[in-house]
């Protein structure tokens, strides 16, 4: 047992953390954001040249063979750099839904495990070209021309367009319980990594802002009032971040605690984090916070979508409370 | 401590809510945010309708055209106007809760008689210029220079936050007149007509994706000496005149109107099914949503108790702080739980389904403003610890 | 409509300020501690000589023919000065019990109108003459020396000892479903008005405290950690203090809103209040706040009273829930 | 970023479960708090046993009669330790957590010698004299005097928050050795045995009526220069090697156990009735308690990683601010929940009906002290945000 990270680990991330910065800043966001669905084929075949997709297919298929542990660390950086697109279904269909290791075939999804609602919002669905539905028993695969949605003219996440949809066609079985099951739980468990990663961006971006910025003859980080907030921040953070790594680490080995409970521990601790991060840094940043300009609101509205994403914290919650009791 | 309306408050409820009833549904939906034509037509037309009905002006002194209104009639007046959904005063703003406001406080003679009758017509359009990108939490760090030349000043600098300023005739200007004074010492508060040479605009567009805000440019813009507010280099003194108001009841109607949301949240809850039950089924939600009543009730009865303390002077008192800190934090928590409510669907910000999306998502993004604009909420805990719990100020 | 406190108003709280700083000073309090029940009849004649309990009896029945309004200041100042004693029940039971207007009966109470439970809590059982039992179809009164009682051998709060019990004797009916409500709504209201004064004077105390209170080479109550801390005590108790007068207000003159409504509402903001400051007050005063001999825990432990009689937040938040979208 | 437990922490959790389940029923129960001789008997009988059996000092080197327990197994040790319900280190505490790791770090070979296998086999108590009625979150303040004379140095002051001093043989005590020096350069790290004369020692009752704490008032005692730990006026930097302990894994059996507490929780609310059902019915509340889950596994993560990072050097890193500030604010709220769901009965400081108030209170008044010893949560929002965020000091 070490719960640090390996040094292949660390290269991992730093990799991934490189490729964000250099392929996926802000000011490529903000290109990306003109495009028709904030999409890009070109970024996202870079995207699964890196290995992202395949990251946990065995090598004799092309993959990389690592765990959801390493999964984990790279959806964290992925959510740092808010990177756009169906990256979690893409990633889950690796291996079951051909070209989606390579970037070929960019694969979208529904989880339809949660709370039923009236109303059906599908997340990028003209950039896509397989809808998967997760569904208690099975996915099923829909052609996702073949569905009868209206676009969302203006998005809470200019990154993530959306259709909304009364009713979805028949779709093609493709996976058992099992498998819907475990996609479930590894996909709870990289929304979470991708929360912990904006908990850690919108603390960086308001530390490096408090001090820079001066009010009153001094920066404002020497107040404080930012201090204690952005403290409390990094608090949160630390905490997002041992529950997500936790829920990697026992993905890939159930033997070591309890899966659903690690699981929902991760979305619930790393959604509040992610929530009051963002919050805080549009705060700390004052009145250019609150612009356009400045990417803060990105974040937010980002960990809007995540929220809504593999449960919401309520949902986590209540799940956690039957599991009180049980054995970690 | 009587909270019995009079009979005469009554009959003003009446009559205005009368009023409102007839005229609100004739005026119509507000344009687009960025159709600033129409903006404009609509907010102006809507103020020149409640000062044809006396109803503008609410707690302006009938010499300025004003109702002069009781607090309790105030307090009528919001809760009829929020009621009502009435009109947000829009364009408006700066004019009638500022402008105006220190114009009849400071203004001359010939300031008020040149301004106030306009403003409160609705044929005068102000806009605010305060902040600078170095002087915000810090207004009195303000740079923007102004140095007499004959029988103007000189205006350079650079403003920021302008609400308004495309659309504005005028605008309330902060400017250093004595670069050498102490920080405080060498401000002055001057009306700045927008269509002077010099000035440049340039929108701020805001997380909302709207341009309210915007940059303003000031190069050797000269503003006649005469359009001075109150002493030369007593601007700060002025100035804080009219920040109070912003922490007092500008935002009165708003506060009241935050019970109709919550009214409406659960009305939605009910409309929503999860797992085969409304979501306002969730024993949890509720109560949350009526704790959120308990405070949304106190916070009306903050505000009675603000404007009654504020009516002898007209100007609110420290409290207001206190009152703005409430009513920040409340409307984000409960717009934070409304997004919980509308769960996915919170991913479009245009209404779909009948869900009341684009309203809830507007005002959820603009509450996050809240806690920033018109006093950080940090400045006003300062505030509250110096001025009114006596500990010292930040060194 | 006027909501500031009338000249009279400012007066009556003022005469029970005084009153409360030379009876019932926390020296005094320390002395009453020692004593057996954590009672004084002499101080109790005292406060009934006050006017507290006849307070809003007619003059003609020798009462001071005030409102509901204006006990909620007096009861403020008592909850300032944490007074011990059934002091509600004791106004309550004014007119209605023979004495308790003059102090001669000390009256006790149980509010059943809340949810059962099967552990019966009797606060001051030895020290009252008659115990009166608020039930939702009326009022009865029991003989205190007719419960079969456990004395609790450490309440909680030092001055409200504790018996507890598993049944009660049957009581005499005294008054009818109309008055037991009515009771339980100004005891609701009163009880919050107690706590808006907790809120008030645990603010008052660690501001006192921050101001001579040195650390660093500077007193305490300068660094923004401190400021903030109390700032936010302040917009509380404003928000308790706005909340306790509408309820007084409003039971005096129902037509002005929803009595149900501003009474829950009182109970919820000033018990979050006075639960927020008495556990800043004890942080500010720092180790010394963690000490018996520094008062600062008294008042948090008489909230916690406080908090379960008339209606823990939790039940009125639900209660409150129920009347969202009524008029107020 | 592996979870696994190797074989061997395994067996070794199997051998201290087995210990566990045999001595901590034999044990007893623990005495009153005010029974002193019960409770020093009690706790360091109790060190004894751990030490016979080969438990006692989990992370302590071989060479000093530690375990030298890797990574894992310690933390094995500490949720083992936590489910066994075993004693609280209790008067141990400063010899086990402070004294004895300075020592081995800091001490010579005589005061190693000297202390370090009497602290682990239970036979030394000692107390902390580190600070003073004005040093106290500014703990270099400290003004307790120390002036050499021949091989003694005389101290004369006043120290306070002084755990278990009735009780101790020897004293870690912070004096000032050089008047003139700047604040941290004049301090120096003493034992002090606790039976010299000029000790007067006076309890300081705490708010949950037991008399931990104490008072200690120094005259003219003369403690031996030799007895000074680490070079005179460097006594600062040890100190920061001490407290850095307190806010490692000195908890780490606590946190873990709060798991036990949240569960016992749901029990408790399982069994209370409230309008005909039982308290768990109550939706709001199930939310709270499992999002309360979600906060404790994430806590004991904290620990996985705070433990791990420590492991290399022994001392906890800088992240240990992080974990206190979380496990505090959590205490205080699963305990605040707690105490709402006991609801009146809680008016009660003694078990009545079954019902865990004795212990559920004591530790919700206890929880009260976890945001302000051993460095306040102020204090600890400081360290983060000067020491890893980077931030300036206060000025």
């Amino acid at each position: 047992m070490d719960f640090r990270l390996s040094e292949d680990q660390e290269a991992l991330k730093q990799g991934i953390r490189s490729f964000c910065e250099g392929r996926i800043s802000i000011d490529q966001l903000r290109e990306l954001e003109s495009k028709p669905g904030a999409f890009d084929r070109a970024l996202w075949g870079e995207i699964a040249e890196m290995g992202i997709f395949g990251l946990r297919l065995p090598e004799d298929r092309g993959g990389v063979e690592l765990n959801v542990a390493d999964a984990v660390l790279v959806f964290e950086e992925l959510g740092r750099a808010i990177a756009p697109g169906p990256l979690i279904w893409t990633h889950l269909a690796a291996g079951l839904v051909e070209g989606a290791d390579l970037g070929d075939t960019v694969v979208g999804g529904l989880d339809m495990t949660g709370p039923s609602t009236e109303l059906i919002m599908l997340e990028h669905l003209e950039s896509i070209d397989t809808l998967l539905l997760l569904k208690p028993d099975g996915i099923e695969r829909i052609d996702p021309k073949a569905i009868d949605a209206t676009p969302v003219e203006i998005p809470l996440d200019p990154f993530t367009p959306v259709h909304h949809a009364k009713s979805l066609p028949a779709g093609e079985r493709i996976a058992d319980a099992e498998t819907a099951k475990e996609w479930r739980l590894v996909g709870t468990a990289l929304a979470s990594a991708q929360l912990l990663g904006i908990a850690e961006s919108t603390l960086e971006a308001a530390t490096d802002y408090a001090k820079k910025r001066e009010q009153f003859g001094r920066i404002i980080g020497s107040f404080q009032a930012i201090k204690h907030i952005l403290a409390d921040c990094f608090v949160r953070q630390e905490a997002a971040r041992a529950a997500a790594y936790a829920a990697g680490a026992t993905l890939d080995y159930p033997e070591v605690g309890n899966v659903e409970r690690a699981v929902s521990a991760a979305k619930v601790v790393a959604g509040d984090a992610a929530m009051k991060n963002a919050r805080a840094s549009i705060q700390v940043h004052g009145g250019m916070g609150y612009t356009w300009e400045v990417p803060a609101h990105y974040f937010l509205k980002r960990v809007w979508v995540l929220e809504n994403v593999f449960g919401t914290i309520d949902e986590h919650s209540d799940q956690l409370a039957e599991l009180v009791g049980a054995t970690a | 401590m009587d909270l019995r309306y009079s009979k005469s408050d009554e009959e003003f409820r009446v009559e205005l809510r009368g009023w409102l009833e007839q005229e609100v549904p004739k005026h119509g939906v507000s344009p687009d945010q960025n159709d600033w034509e129409g903006r404009v037509e609509y907010d102006t037309s809507w103020q020149r309708k409640l000062f044809d009905a006396g109803f503008a002006g609410i707690n302006w002194p009938k010499e300025f055209g004003g109702r002069e209104a009781s607090v309790s009639e105030q307090l009528v007046y919001y809760e009829e106007y929020a009621r009502a959904r009435a009109p947000y005063v829009g364009v408006n703003f700066v004019g009638l809760l500022h402008g105006g406001p220190t114009l009849m406080v400071e203004g001359s003679d010939e300031q008020r008689a040149a301004h106030i009758p306009k403003i409160i017509r609705g044929e005068e359009v102000w806009c605010q210029g305060f902040s600078e990108p170095t002087a915000g939490s810090d207004l009195a760090a303000l740079k923007t220079r102004a140095e007499r030349d004959g029988d103007d000043y000189v205006v350079n600098g650079h403003k920021i936050w302008t609400s308004y300023a495309q659309v504005s005739q005028f605008c309330e200007l902060l400017v250093r007149t004595d670069p050498d004074a102490k920080k405080h010492g060498g401000i002055s508060w001057l009306v700045m007509p927008m269509d002077l040479p010099g000035i440049e605009i340039r929108p701020l567009p805001t997380l909302q994706g709207d341009s309210d805000f915007s940059e303003v440019f000031l190069e050797d813009v000269r503003v006649p000496i005469a359009n001075r507010v109150g002493k030369e280099n007593d601007g700060w003194r002025v100035t804080n005149v009219t920040l109070r108001f912003e922490r007092g009841t500008a935002f009165a109607s708003e506060m009241y109107r935050l019970q109709e949301r919550l009214a409406q949240l659960k009305q939605v809850a009910k409309s929503i099914t999860r797992w085969d039950a409304s979501a306002w089924e969730d024993k949890a939600l509720r109560r949350e949503v009526g704790h959120f009543q308990a405070e949304l009730d106190s916070l009306w009865s903050m505000v009675k108790l603000s404007v009654a303390q504020s009516g002898e002077t007209g100007v609110p008192g420290l409290g207001a702080s206190a009152v703005k800190l409430y009513y920040t934090e409340l409307t984000q928590k409960v717009l934070e739980v409304y997004m919980r409510v509308i769960g996915r669907a919170a991913l479009a910000r245009v209404t779909i389904d009948d869900l009341p999306n684009e309203e809830v998502l507007d005002k959820a993004l603009n509450s996050l403003s809240l806690s920033i604009a018109a006093g950080s909420s940090q400045i006003q805990r300062n505030i509250i610890s110096e001025r009114i719990l006596g500990f010292p100020k930040d060194r």
